[in-house]
């Protein structure tokens, strides 16, 4: 808790107790396939896939059944081998009824896997580029963001280390953990690729002290001649944003609206360098991932191959959850969204389901108070915002104000600020709500 | 008049009687301009810049009364060649500086005819100050009328975020605020003994 | 004394001539090389508006109305703020007509109130739509509808909108200016501001269709196509939705008579929404959300 | 009709409580109940004369130099008042000091000047100026009473209570000036608040 | 069972909650003040005891009822007006007439809080807003001080503690003179050893400096207190004090003194400290506590008054809005050329 | 409710501009012109009035009145009316037209702004018999005390400033002690709660009388009665003394 300014880190964050035990030492799982499967087709930023199948026709585990619509989007393969119900809609984290497949995998389906045309270790960048984006690669460290898209260096500028965030900063989920012990050769192989891709001289693996196994194990098995090397950083939330990562190993702060090429470097999720190293070798695409199911109401806790597409209350129902579940979260428990309801579809940014009951929530009987000016948001904000002037301003509907003199756009929504806050204001909530507006009022 | 030197007279027209607080002069442009640091910063700048020019003036005319012995012109006198002459920087401004005429420029009007500018002429004339104390007594109290006022929008900004009771919202919180920061002036008292 | 009192008056009416014709030479000197070349109009115009600077006019304001009124390109009636008499006052005093006051209102595009349409999760936070909204949606069944929290409510400076006992909110059509800050307010965008005679319209906003649409809500479209079969030309059906053409005659009601749900309604001036002839039972659909 | 005019200073658009206009003397000179009659009536006849001699000239002043003239009209009427008080007491010229000279720059009157007087006859204009003076003079007697009350135990200098009150000396002072007016501000707003 | 039907709760991420509460805060800070309460009681006994709960209940009795003048829930249970009620209490001296707590119990929470819209919103610091207003009010009464450790001082009461409603104060006889002024009219110094544990005359709350540092690093400790403007207090106070002394020792008091003398050790702990009046930035705290230090000294030194403590703290209380416009949190990555406006 | 705007007029030529105005500022110079010389005499008696109330109030005894002011030479002469109030002194005489001391204008900073105020030396007894206010913003209840509160009057029955042997300098310069402290009779003692005002009425005292008794002392005989009777003068013709 005192180390509030650890050696090798970004400056100030937080450190919410972390709740990893449950899961970190249970080796990954596989789930069954649930009866119907419902595959978004708007798993990523750009703009949603193009479905390539019929109604009712017959599909394999692995074939594609969405093309990419543009630079920013992906295909999406199926998850199972079975008959296409219906091309329809199927609600989504968001809260918006998304256009999905519906896919009723046959009885009988197996792990089995279609290949199609590998991808060679050699091959040219745009070749890598173009297979990643195939393979139907989106970021799995959770924002989505079609993992191609960010291979192309940018005009004129370059990329010299190629950063791999095996950090895993929110509380609960052990999902890269697990994926880093036990998928090594793939982050390996993935890491190749994407140094290819890139023209990156080093990459670097960042794990936080809390995971000492998993930094050991990738070291022991480094292959020599991959310029590869494991840094291990304190324990501080959010380490896993991209930016702070950047800063804690390299020293190089992103400006505000950059990206971090304008650092020259890149940053990867573990996971999803793993599934690049895992799905391009035999021309795949991503057909399941891992995903942490843990939490109170969760009976049998741990990490799980999950399909895409398998819809939460089946997924729940599997692992077995308390009577009283009240609360289900996708993603951590810190920036992870709640779940609208239990029709929701796992994606390939779900990185865990966290599951409360009414009983162990932990933000129940919160009662909120006058902001009290006590700053501790501000030590608390890693992008060094104002959180408390802000939550003023949106209390007030002054959006312009937040983001013209405040960086408002600079909030990722980390929610460290609303997790210190000791008046319990739902700062991030504000944020988001000042956001939307600003939207609305620049698109009309 | 004992020999005050320029240093206390600055003083105490700044802080120990601050023309707002104190003496309750110019309350309109404090009340009414008071709400956006922005106006205030430059209220308050053309409201030193006002009563540097009416020091001057009116330090001259007194001179020219007392010469025709004609002390009853002392109030028109004042006023109409305080207007005018503002008038004629107004116009000068306007000509030679558009940009300065827009920050400063139209507040000139709304203050040559404001209390804190004939009653600082009035008090200099009867204190008796000679040349060099009028301008610190001028220069004083703008000072003291920009600090009032720059410390009043700072504080009146705060509050437009804070749920003020409707009731007391506009004039009435602005008077509390005032109270307040007299109350708080009032340590400067003595200053200077 | 009397010699007091002329050299007095003398030295006074001197010094005062002299002062009031420097004055009176600096006045000139400003009206002569100063003059602002505003049409004095304007401000009187602004003067007679009524400062509510909604902006239901199409103007960002209430002086750059003025502004347009003077210049002719906007006419006393497009301010829906003012009050008959005041228009008249305007337009006579520009010497122009009054002008066509195409009355317009807000009209909301959901009838999905808590008796007819139901919860998918429980929401707990600011009550606030624009809040609501940023958590999964809000938690309402349909994630098109409308929150009921409320925020056009807030946002409307006439009090022209009303919470109804189901939380859905209900425009006072003779209250609304047509101003928009309701449309501005609403994060689902439910609301549209149409002209007070298009009486034909489709209260719904969901792309669900069918059973499922049911499932969250009695009173949607189910995209079945029955008005756009009745009132061809004027009703066309696009994804899931119909839409009205009001560049076509549409004073009549047959386009709703048929409506299964009653989704598609007329609004009548005297007795409010009225349903079709098909739709004169709430339906009970399969609901969600019930415990299983 | 006409009554209106003279009505409506007192309580409807009252210069003090509900325009907030002249404050600088309604707040410097109110710290007893008889300064703050006083200087209400001299604030007064300065409002009534000149919106009379405004409203007879509003025709032969060109708009340009409408302010110029009017403060020369008002000034005048000051110096009229000042020499007046000095006459009938020094030592209530001594109490009021500079701010009787200051009348001429209360905003209340030009503005009346500005707004009434040059738009309407001389009748209207003497009724407006003595509703507005009059509400003037009422609005400082408000203040005045409670700042004497409290601050000096007494009203027009007598006292009213046992020996061993203790006065708040705050009244007396700037502070209390402003508390005493924002208190009357708020009870203002609450009177009028159900019929606004 | 799980059904896909099953109605699940939504609410705003993070979904974790630190743990740090409004209540547990002020809580704390109550706690920190107990021992300089005690002591002030037991210095000035009974009338002391009465002087603060007078205090405290005047405070506690207003904001509920400014709570149910404005149709909010009570906000008496955030504790934050218990801070208020004790800290302004601690502000008073010893003697003073009952009614006259009340009264400016009932000013500070009513005019210094409760108008700006309760907690958090107040600029002033209510406590302080009390006294200045008893100060200015009853300027003789306040400055009447009775000694410590009086004899009997559980047994009776000073005449002018039970002074009738807005009747005057009858002072009984002795009106000590407090270190300050002693030292600033009559050019006497007290001991620090005496200053330090609170052996002398003055308000309730500044007869020991140890005690208050000791609660003041207790919230320190527990992350509820800034200490970046104590410490700017103290470095500013003690510097400028110690040039002045080295100057001119015999018109200034030395360092120690000055830090352990009047209210200057409750004002810069727990009055400087109110979150809500100070600025948030650690350099914006600093600042802050360097313009109060400045303004003691400056007021202290040449100012008309003994002590400048309550008049500083209103007086930054005042400035720190624009503390906070002008020291912002540079945001991530932002070099320091492009500072905002 | 608003009246309509009045609509826009032509302009109008610069000359009935500036006849407005002149024709106005005419005018008005005259009714000014008119009431003041109405005023003045009521106003400038009253004045008088007040001074040499004043003056009698610090010389108790006095009967009659005469303002003197240093000429170049340090002679004091009749003062003329537009003397500057600083250089003034104001003698009194008692029914026999005896001197009975003089009155001097003071003037320094207080708690609060500065403090004007007469006192009376008493030449013979070389002491000030008495002091009087004529100006001060001093907080009411606490720092106006010292015009009224008659412990702190007491102070000035008799305080003593006799000059040194070589009279160029005070023998005892006036200084101020705690409330009851006082032990000399050149000690003025302070008034409890109103210290610094205290100490300023008496710095205000001390540098007045350190400045000026010295030179006024030489030349006491410039006061005694001569010719006129003194009674007859009218005093302070300047007006100019009391208030502002
Ligand atoms: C507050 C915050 C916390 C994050 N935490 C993690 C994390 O713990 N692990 C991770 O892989 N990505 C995390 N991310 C996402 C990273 O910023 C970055 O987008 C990601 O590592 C890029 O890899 P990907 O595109 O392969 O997912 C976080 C982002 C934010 C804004
Ligand atoms: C926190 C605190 C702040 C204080 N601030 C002031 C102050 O600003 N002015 C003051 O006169 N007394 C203040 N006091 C009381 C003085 O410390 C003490 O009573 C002082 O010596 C008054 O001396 P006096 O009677 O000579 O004025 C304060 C007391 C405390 C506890
Ligand atoms: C509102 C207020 C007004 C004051 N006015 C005066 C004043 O007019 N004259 C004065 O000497 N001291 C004034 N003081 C200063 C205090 O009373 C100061 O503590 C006092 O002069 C100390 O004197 P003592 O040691 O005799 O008690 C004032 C203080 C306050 C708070
Ligand atoms: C460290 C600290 C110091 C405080 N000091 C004060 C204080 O001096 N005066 C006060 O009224 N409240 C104080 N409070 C309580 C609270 O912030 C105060 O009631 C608010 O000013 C009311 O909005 C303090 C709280 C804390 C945490
Ligand atoms: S949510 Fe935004 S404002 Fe809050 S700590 Fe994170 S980046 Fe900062
Ligand atoms: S943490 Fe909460 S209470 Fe503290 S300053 Fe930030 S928003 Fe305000
Ligand atoms: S219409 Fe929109 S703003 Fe109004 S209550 Fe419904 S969701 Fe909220
Ligand atoms: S008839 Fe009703 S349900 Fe059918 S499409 Fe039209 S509006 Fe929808
Ligand atoms: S009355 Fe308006 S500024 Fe003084």
């Amino acid at each position: 808790m005192l180390k509030w300014f650890g050696a090798g880190s970004f400056r100030h964050g937080v450190h919410p107790p972390e709740a990893k035990d449950a899961t970190r030492d249970l080796p990954i799982r596989r789930l069954p396939f649930a009866p119907l499967l419902v595959v978004p087709l708007s798993q990523h930023l750009g703009r949603p896939s193009i479905p390539v199948v019929r109604e009712g026709q017959q599909v394999v585990r692995g074939e594609p059944i969405a093309r990419p619509d543009g630079f920013l989007s992906v295909a999406m393969h199926a998850p199972a081998s079975g008959v296409v119900k219906a091309i329809g809609l199927a609600p989504g984290i968001a809260g918006r009824m998304l256009p999905a497949i519906y896919l009723k995998p046959l009885p009988g389906s197996t792990q089995e896997v279609v290949e199609g045309t590998p991808c060679p270790l050699d091959a040219t960048p745009e070749q890598i580029v173009h297979a990643i984006q195939e393979a139907g690669v989106v970021g799995l460290g959770g924002a989505g963001f079609p993992t191609h898209a960010k291979l192309r260096p940018p005009e004129g500028g370059f990329i010299d280390t190629l950063i791999v965030n095996g950090v895993e900063c929110e509380p609960y989920l052990t999902t890269d953990h697990r994926v880093m012990l036990e998928q090594r050769e793939d982050i390996f192989t993935g890491l190749r690729f994407l140094l290819a891709a890139t023209g990156a001289a080093r990459a670097i693996i960042g794990v936080e002290e809390n995971k000492p196994d998993a930094a050991a194990h990738l070291r022991e098995g480094l292959p020599e001649k991959l310029p590869v090397s494991i840094e291990v950083l304190p324990v501080k939330y959010p380490q896993g944003a991209e930016k702070m990562l950047i800063e804690a190993l390299l020293g190089r702060r992103v400006p505000p609206g950059g990206l971090p090429a304008s650092v020259h470097a890149l940053c990867v999720n573990v996971a999803t360098t793993a599934e690049i190293g895992r799905l391009l070798p035999h021309g795949r695409g991503i057909q399941e991932r891992v995903v942490t199911i843990t939490g109170p109401a969760v009976r049998h806790k741990g990490n799980y191959h999950v399909p895409i597409g398998t819809p939460l209350h089946f997924l729940l129902e599997t692992v077995g959850v308390e009577d009283d579940l009240s609360r289900v979260f996708l993603g951590g428990p810190m920036m992870g969204s709640a779940a609208p309801c239990l029709d929701v579809p796992i994606t390939k940014g779900t990185s865990g389901v966290v599951a409360f009951t009414e009983r162990e929530s932990l933000t129940t009987q919160v009662v909120e108070h006058p902001c009290i000016r006590c700053g501790y948001c501000l030590d608390a904000c890693p992008m060094f915002l104002d959180p408390s002037q802000l939550g003023l301003l949106a209390a007030n509907e002054r959006h312009q104000e937040m983001a013209d003199r405040h960086h408002l756009m600079s909030c990722f929504e980390c929610g460290a600020c609303a997790y210190v806050c000791p008046s319990h204001i739902p700062l991030v909530q504000r944020f988001r709500v000042a956001k939307a507006a600003l939207r609305k009022a620049k698109a009309s | 008049m004992p020999d005050q030197g320029l240093g206390s007279i600055f003083l105490n027209a700044c802080l120990i009687n601050n023309f707002v607080l104190a003496y309750f002069l110019g309350l309109c442009p404090f009340l009414g301009v008071s709400n956006r640091l922005e106006t205030a910063v430059r209220m308050g700048g053309a409201v030193s810049f006002v009563m540097l020019v009416a020091s001057v003036c009116s330090f001259g005319i007194e001179r020219v009364l007392v010469a025709i012995d004609a002390p009853y012109l002392r109030l028109i006198s004042f006023i109409v060649v305080i207007a005018s002459t503002v008038q004629l920087v107004e116009m000068f401004i306007r000509k030679t500086s558009p940009a300065l005429f827009r920050s400063l420029g139209i507040f000139l009007p709304l203050i040559t005819t404001n209390c804190a500018i004939l009653g600082l002429a009035l008090f200099q004339t009867n204190k008796g100050y000679d040349f060099a104390q009028s301008i610190a007594y001028a220069l004083g109290a703008g000072a003291g009328f920009t600090l009032a006022l720059v410390l009043m929008a700072g504080l009146r900004e705060k509050l437009e975020l804070a749920p003020v009771p409707d009731p007391v919202r506009g004039t009435a919180l602005a008077l509390v605020l005032a109270g307040i920061l007299s109350m708080a002036f009032m340590g400067f008292a003595g200053l200077g003994v | 004394m009397d010699r007091n009192l002329v050299t007095g008056a003398l030295a006074a009416v001197a010094a005062l001539s002299g002062l009031t014709a420097l004055l009176a030479g600096l006045l000139i000197l400003a009206h002569r090389r100063l003059r602002v070349d505003e049409d004095p109009r304007i401000d009187a115009v602004d003067e007679m508006l009524p400062h509510a600077n909604c902006g239901a006019c199409g103007q960002p304001g209430c002086r750059p109305f003025a502004e347009a009124l003077v210049a002719g390109t906007e006419q006393p009636a497009g301010c829906s703020v003012a009050s008959p008499a005041e228009r008249e006052h305007i337009a006579a005093f520009l010497g122009v007509g009054v002008g066509e006051a195409v009355k317009r209102v807000a009209r909301l595009a959901c009838a999905g109130g808590t008796h007819v349409a139901v919860e998918r999760a429980h929401y707990a936070g600011a009550a606030s739509c624009g809040a609501a909204a940023q958590v999964a949606g809000g938690g309402k069944g349909c994630f098109w509808g409308c929150l009921g929290l409320a925020d056009c409510e807030r946002a409307c400076d006439f009090e022209a909108i009303r919470m109804d006992e189901h939380a859905l909110p209900v425009v006072d059509e003779v209250l609304c200016t047509a101003c928009g800050d309701c449309v501005d307010a609403c994060p689902k965008d439910l609301f549209e501001v149409h002209p007070l005679d298009h009486r034909l319209w489709v209260a719904c906003r969901s792309l669900e269709e069918g059973d499922g649409l049911l499932g969250d809500c009695e009173v949607g479209c189910t995209a079945c196509g029955r008005c756009a079969l009745d009132a061809p030309g004027l009703v066309t059906m696009q994804n899931t939705l119909p839409v009205v053409d009001y560049t076509q005659p549409h004073d009549e009601r047959v386009a709703i008579e048929r409506c299964p749900t009653g989704a598609i309604v007329w609004l009548d001036p005297e007795t409010g929404p009225q349903r079709g002839v098909a739709a004169p039972v709430l339906r009970k659909g399969p609901r969600r959300g019930t415990p299983t | 009709m006409n009554a209106d005019e003279f009505w409506k200073g007192l309580w409807r658009e009252n210069p003090i409580f509900v325009q907030v206009l002249g404050m600088c003397p309604a707040l410097a000179v109110s710290n007893t109940a008889r300064n703050a009659l006083a200087m209400g009536l001299a604030t007064l006849f300065v409002l009534v004369a000149s919106n009379a001699v405004v409203a007879l000239l509003r025709d032969f002043v060109p708009k340009q130099v409408r302010i110029a003239t009017f403060i020369l009209i008002i000034a005048t009427f000051v110096t009229v008042v000042d020499y007046t008080i000095q006459a009938v007491s020094l030592e209530l010229h001594r109490a009021l000091g500079a701010f009787i000279s200051l009348i001429v720059v209360n905003c209340l009157i030009l503005g009346r000047a500005e707004a009434f007087a040059s738009r309407n006859g001389i009748g209207r204009s003497i009724l407006d100026g003595a509703g507005m003076g009059l509400g003037f003079t009422l609005a400082l007697f408000c203040l005045g009473a409670v700042r004497e009350i409290l601050g000096s135990g007494s009203l027009f200098g007598v006292a009213l209570f046992h020996a061993e009150f203790q006065p708040w000396v705050i009244m007396l002072l700037p502070s209390g000036g402003f508390f005493t007016l924002a208190a009357w501000l708020m009870l203002f707003s609450r009177w009028r608040a159900p019929d606004a | 069972m799980v059904g896909p039907t099953r109605i699940l709760e939504i609410r705003t991420s993070p979904h974790l909650l630190s743990g740090h509460r409004v209540e547990t805060i002020m809580f704390n800070v109550v706690l920190a003040l107990l021992p300089t309460t005690a002591w002030a009681i037991w210095c000035f006994g009974l009338k002391a005891l009465l002087v603060l709960v007078t205090a405290l209940a005047s405070c506690l009795l207003t904001e509920r009822a400014a709570c149910a003048f404005s149709d909010r829930p009570s906000s008496l249970g955030d504790g934050s007006v218990a801070i208020t009620g004790l800290l302004y209490g601690l502000t008073l001296p010893p003697g003073l007439p009952l009614w006259m707590v009340a009264v400016g119990g009932v000013i500070g929470v009513a005019m210094g809080k409760a108008l700006f819209g309760g907690l958090g919103a107040n600029p002033f610091n209510p406590a302080l807003v009390a006294r200045a207003f008893l100060q200015a009010a009853f300027p003789v009464a306040m400055t009447s001080w009775l000694p410590p450790f009086g004899p009997d001082r559980f047994g009776s009461l000073p005449a002018s503690t039970l002074a009738p409603p807005f009747s005057r104060a009858v002072v009984d006889g002795w009106s000590g003179a407090t270190p300050l002024a002693a030292s600033k009219f009559g050019g006497e110094l007290s001991a620090l050893a005496d200053l330090a544990t609170g052996a002398v005359a003055g308000s309730l709350g500044e007869t020991s400096g140890l005690l208050i540092l000791l609660g003041g690093a207790w919230l320190v400790a527990r992350h509820m207190m800034n200490w970046r403007i104590p410490v700017g207090i103290f470095t500013v106070v003690a510097g400028a004090s110690a040039l002045l002394h080295f100057v001119a020792p015999e018109s200034h008091a030395p360092p120690g003194f000055m830090l352990f003398s009047g209210g200057l050790m409750l004002g810069a702990v727990f009055m400087a400290t109110d979150m809500v009046g100070s600025p948030v930035t650690g350099a914006g705290c600093l600042l802050y506590g360097a313009l109060i230090g400045a303004l003691v000294v400056v007021i202290r030194a040449w100012g008309g008054m003994p002590e400048g403590v309550m008049y500083a703290i209103l007086l930054a209380n005042a400035v720190s809005p624009h503390i906070d416009r002008w020291i912002r949190p540079r945001v991530f990555g932002q070099v320091a050329a492009e500072g905002d406006g | 409710m608003s009246t309509p705007a009045p609509l826009p007029t032509a302009d109008p030529s610069a000359w009935s501009m500036a006849r407005a105005l002149v024709g106005v500022g005419l005018v008005c110079g005259l009714l000014i012109v008119f009431v003041y010389e109405a005023t003045r005499p009521t106003i400038e008696r009253a004045r008088a009035e007040a001074l040499r109330r004043a003056v009698f109030e610090v010389l108790p005894g006095a009967a009659s009145s005469q303002s003197f002011e240093p000429d170049e030479n340090g002679r004091y002469i009749p003062a003329g009316a537009n003397s500057s109030s600083e250089e003034i002194v104001h003698a009194g005489y008692d029914t026999d037209g005896r001197l009975v001391g003089l009155a001097l204008d003071a003037a320094g900073m207080g708690y609060q702004d500065v403090i004007r105020l007469l006192y009376g030396y008493a030449t013979e007894a070389e002491a000030i018999i008495g002091v009087q206010v004529l100006e001060s913003r001093e907080t009411p209840g606490l720092g106006d005390r010292v015009e009224s509160d008659p412990g702190f009057q007491a102070n000035f029955e008799r305080l003593d400033v006799s000059l040194a042997a070589d009279g160029q300098t005070i023998l005892h310069p006036i200084e101020v002690v705690k409330p009851g402290e006082k032990q000399h009779p050149w000690q003025i003692d302070g008034l409890t709660g109103a210290t610094i005002t205290s100490n300023a009425i008496g710095s205000i005292l001390r540098v007045s009388t350190l400045a000026r008794l010295p030179a006024i002392h030489a030349r006491l005989g410039d006061f005694e009665p001569k010719d006129s009777e003194p009674g007859d003068s009218e005093p302070g013709d300047s007006g100019k003394e009391v208030a502002p």
